[in-house]
């Protein structure tokens, strides 16, 4: 049966860090290299996919986060999710322009702030955060506690963390645990 | 815990990547016409070079793209990093 | 009290006592002492016994490198720790430590028999005999080698402790906190650039610090008042973070180097509690020719 | 004729302070020309060559080192000895040279401090019971003493392992053999060293080859930094350096030299008397006679010659030893280091001629090749002699990467490869 559950997050403020959970939101993966394929992605979420390594753009309802040369990340806050979707896939998948997968149910969406946030996730992470943190709007894919995440910085101490269902009880468990002992 | 200059998202820690042994080894077009010896050597024999060796990279928590390193076994300098498909710097 | 302390120096505070155990005797040191600087304090010289030949050995160094001051801390099942350099661990009220590798005590230990029979167990010896017969290797020759392996004893029972890990990234590693290394830390962060500077002792200074007469001076001063307001300055440095009770335990390639931070070893016993005892950094040191050298 | 080790020679010797030992081994100047050369001064070569004297009456023969005697893998392993592999080939391998270990310290008059104190494999999960339990069997029809305990049983073999069963990785069982356990890895190679130099075997190190001269498919010679050395017979037992020697004589080999690493705790009063092992988590430890722990940790994934790899598998191997014995969470490891390993695909060795006349290689312990220390030297001698392997490795032979004759034991390795 599908795990369609997400992690318990209690004691979510400790030590100037809060952890809150940003669910439901709709993500959904895209893959694709033609002109077209931008074409019809601008089209339909009225936003240019960033091409440069690390970065994320927005339109006023849709972030999306670089993964790879020719894969994005999408994700948006919306009722009817089905309905961007449909008209991505259609579009493009459907005409073979490039990939569209709804990946909501897989990816979970949890949301950092505070001043020690970086603390929290230094603890099992090697990435260096010294320009990630001063630059809104990076985003990363790395390891934290040995557990692959994307991290996307909204502004300056507040980033949104992506990590695979199945592992986000686990992961949560561990931020609420490092968060005790900044 | 060599650092790596991943040629898409740059420069992370080793733990993010998994190696994928000598690069450059070509598949056989013919798998067909290969001999016994052939295949042994296409499957199994390996330069295992001690100092600059060609290989291959994925970095696997990243952006799950291979590319090619050449290191140095002897020390685990990486001279250089390319794509694939990208012509390999001279030694 | 001996009078081997050196009065007046302000690394000692001798308003405030702390007493502790060490072989089940009672004695008091100061705050600011190490194990080893009380112990000497107290006149107390003969703290072990050595491997093999059981001989005994006293207080050599005032640091990590000591060979011979090496206790048992503790003998509580899961809170006991084996070979503690006595001239690493400051003394904090409720200290229990314990002499090693000796029966039934330190000033009478059996062992030392081995002293005497030394010219005939040279190194190696193990190597030419117990070959004969063969079944008494098993039985006989091993098990009594093994009765004699070891220093301290290790816990036996789960170590409720906490430990933390943490990644940084700094642009300069600076390991040791003397005199150069507080100058070194000093121009690297001016220079703009992110700086850690390690100390394993409990305040930065080195042996500069203890220097008050005229044999050392620094620009027309003591060296230790010229370098406590250097020490001032750098404590107001943003860019710089100093790191005490943290030794260096490897240096891996590409300037990746791990030290252990103490956080909570020279705490009384109510005062660790809920605290994390120590840490583990794992540093990124900007790479530089310097390392690629080493390589 | 050496001068016999006993207790009563160290009576003797200790009237004079121990000034008067005769030389173990002495440190000769190579000859223009040897019978035989051995290429590498570890444990296997030192044996190769002592029983390529003993029972080949090879004795005009050499080994070069390019470094010390056992300053290599023979100086970097756990030090486990045990038989208890899956296929039969194996098995008559890895037993022959039990069987060897069983005497060797009286017929080497060298103490190897063989030490049968047993050896437990530890499953961690459904797979690992079955995996483990189809071993025992194969072992049993093998002639090999194996046995499997329960959890119980395996908290009262070794009683300071957590068999809690709510921890990531309960202890679901295990398999034992009693005759395996440890030796004095140095006193191997030294012993073999000694017994090789009494019979006229020149041991000849800082001695390091750097090429191998041909003449169509024949060997003619080895030019080393102590100049050229001609021979008819060349054998290989340079582990992790085989394929650069492989590569001098112009012939490829299935290897990959990966760091394997290894960690000792500072000394304390014994608390394990046996060794344990548990693939599935990746953590096997043992004590030795001094009283430190010999922990034993993984390979890097990746070719390197550095004998260092790096500090996230000895944390993973820590955390995995910590879980199993928590007791040790305060203890402080003393020392850290990395052998290089020369893995074969099939997790098997290679002992064997090559398609160059008097070109042998005996390699692809991967890591686990002290156990065999003895056994590999004894069958290697004999493929050096004969022209022709033994039986029992024969099935080692390098034609069978052509063949897929594989000899799959990356189950009973000790260490994932």
């Amino acid at each position: 049966m599908l795990n369609t559950h997400y992690p318990q997050i209690t004691d979510n403020k400790l030590n100037d860090v809060e952890i809150s959970l940003q669910e439901p939101i709709s993500k959904i993966n895209l893959r694709g290299k033609s002109k077209e394929f931008f074409a019809k992605v601008g089209k339909v979420l009225s936003l240019i996919l960033p091409n440069e390594a690390n970065t994320s753009s927005f339109s006023e309802n849709f972030n999306a986060i670089w993964l790879s040369p020719d894969e994005w990340m999408v994700y948006f806050k919306n009722d009817d999710e089905k309905v961007i979707f449909n008209k991505l896939y259609s579009e493009i998948s459907k005409v073979n322009y490039g990939s569209v997968t709804d990946i909501s149910d897989q990816w979970i969406c949890i949301n950092l702030k505070g001043s020690k946030i970086y603390d929290i996730l230094s603890a099992g992470c090697s990435f260096n955060f010294d320009q990630f943190l001063k630059t809104d709007g990076l985003s990363t894919q790395t390891i934290v506690n040995h557990i692959d995440v994307i991290l996307h910085n909204k502004n300056t101490y507040n980033i949104n963390l992506f990590v695979r269902r199945s592992f986000s009880e686990h992961l949560c468990l561990w931020l609420n645990d490092s968060a005790k002992f900044i | 815990m060599f650092l790596i200059n991943c040629p898409f998202c740059g420069e992370r820690d080793q733990s993010e990547f998994s190696s994928g042994g000598e690069a450059h080894i070509v598949r056989p077009k013919q798998p067909t016409e290969l001999s016994d010896d052939e295949w042994a050597e296409f499957l199994f024999m390996r330069k295992n070079i001690k100092g600059v060796q060609f290989e291959r990279w994925n970095h696997s928590h990243g952006c799950r793209k291979w590319f090619n390193v050449v290191r140095d076994t002897s020390n685990d300098k990486i001279h250089s990093v390319y794509k694939m498909g990208e012509k390999p710097p001279v030694k | 009290m001996s009078d081997l302390r050196v009065h007046k120096t302000k690394y000692i505070n001798e308003t405030k006592r702390v007493s502790f155990k060490y072989d089940g005797k009672n004695y008091f040191g100061y705050e600011g002492d190490t194990l080893a600087s009380a112990l000497l304090a107290n006149g107390v010289h003969l703290i072990g016994r050595s491997f093999k030949y059981h001989r005994p050995r006293g207080i050599m160094s005032c640091g990590s490198e000591e060979p011979n001051a090496i206790c048992q801390i503790g003998d509580k099942k899961d809170l006991t720790e084996p070979n503690v350099r006595a001239t690493e661990l400051e003394i904090y009220e409720g200290l229990e430590a314990f002499s090693q590798n000796c029966w039934p005590n330190v000033k009478f230990d059996i062992g030392g028999i081995n002293n005497l029979i030394s010219p005939l167990i040279p190194a190696g010896f193990y190597y030419k005999t117990f070959m004969w017969p063969k079944s008494f290797w098993k039985k006989v020759y091993e098990p009594l080698i093994r009765m004699s392996a070891g220093l301290g004893k290790s816990p036996t029972e789960p170590d409720p402790d906490m430990y933390d890990h943490k990644y940084v990234h700094y642009d300069v590693l600076v390991i040791g906190g003397g005199l150069s290394g507080i100058i070194s830390a000093k121009i690297a962060a001016k220079s703009n650039l992110k700086t850690l500077l390690v100390d394993d002792k409990k305040t930065i200074g080195g042996s500069t610090i203890y220097q008050s007469n005229d044999s050392f001076k620094i620009d027309d001063q003591h060296s230790s008042k010229w370098l406590e307001k250097e020490i001032n300055e750098i404590s107001k440095i943003d860019n710089l973070t100093v790191k005490t009770r943290t030794s260096i335990a490897a240096y891996h390639r590409y300037n990746y180097l791990l030290a252990r931070e103490n956080l909570t070893d020279h705490l009384s016993i109510k005062d660790k509690k809920d605290k994390i005892r120590q840490r583990l950094w794992k540093i990124r040191a900007k790479k530089s020719n310097r390392s690629d050298r080493r390589n | 004729m050496k001068n016999k080790y006993s207790i009563f020679s160290l009576i003797k010797n200790a009237f004079s302070d121990h000034e008067n030992w005769q030389q173990a081994w002495g440190d000769p100047e190579p000859k223009k020309e040897y019978d035989a050369v051995i290429v590498g001064g570890g444990g296997h070569g030192l044996a190769t060559a002592y029983y390529l004297a003993k029972k080949h009456n090879l004795t005009n023969i050499a080994v070069v080192e390019k470094g010390w005697i056992g300053g290599g893998n023979t100086g970097r392993n756990t030090t486990i000895i045990r038989s208890n592999y899956l296929w039969d080939a194996s098995a008559g391998l890895y037993d022959h040279a039990l069987k060897i270990w069983e005497n060797l310290s009286q017929e080497l008059n060298y103490n190897v401090m063989f030490s049968q104190r047993g050896v437990m494999n530890l499953a961690h999960n459904l797979q690992d019971v079955r995996d483990l339990k189809r071993r025992t069997h194969a072992n049993r029809l093998n002639g090999i003493d194996a046995i499997w305990l329960e959890t119980d049983e395996v908290k009262k073999f070794c009683p300071i392992i957590n068999t809690s069963q709510d921890i990531r990785y309960p202890v679901l069982g295990g398999t034992l053999q009693r005759r395996a356990g440890t030796a004095r890895h140095d006193a191997v190679a030294w012993g073999y060293a000694r017994g090789a130099n009494e019979m006229g075997v020149d041991i000849i190190q800082n001695c390091e080859v750097k090429g191998i001269k041909r003449n169509g498919d024949k060997v003619e010679g080895l030019e080393t930094t102590k100049g050229f050395i001609k021979t008819k017979k060349i054998g290989v037992v340079a582990a992790g350096h085989s394929s650069v020697i492989a590569n001098m004589a112009g012939i490829k080999l299935p290897l990959e030299s990966k760091p394997l690493q290894a960690l000792v705790s500072e000394p304390v009063k014994p608390i394990i008397d046996t060794v344990v092992m548990s693939n599935a988590v990746h953590a096997y430890v043992s004590q030795s006679d001094k009283g430190e722990l010999v922990i034993g940790a993984g390979t890097d994934s990746y070719v390197s010659y550095t004998q260092r790899g790096s500090h996230n598998i000895v944390e993973d191997t820590l955390k995995a030893i910590l879980e199993l014995y928590p007791i040790f969470s305060r203890m402080k490891m003393l020392r850290q280091w990395g052998g290089i390993v020369d893995i074969c695909p099939d997790a098997s060795p290679i002992i064997s001629k090559t398609n160059i006349k008097g070109l042998y290689f005996n390699c692809g312990w991967g890591t686990g090749g002290f156990k065999a220390t003895p056994g590999s030297g004894d069958l290697f001698a004999h493929t050096i002699a004969n022209d022709e392997p033994h039986k029992l490795n024969a099935a080692f032979n390098l034609n069978r990467f052509v063949s897929g004759d594989l000899v799959d034991e990356h189950g009973a390795a000790a260490v994932a490869h």
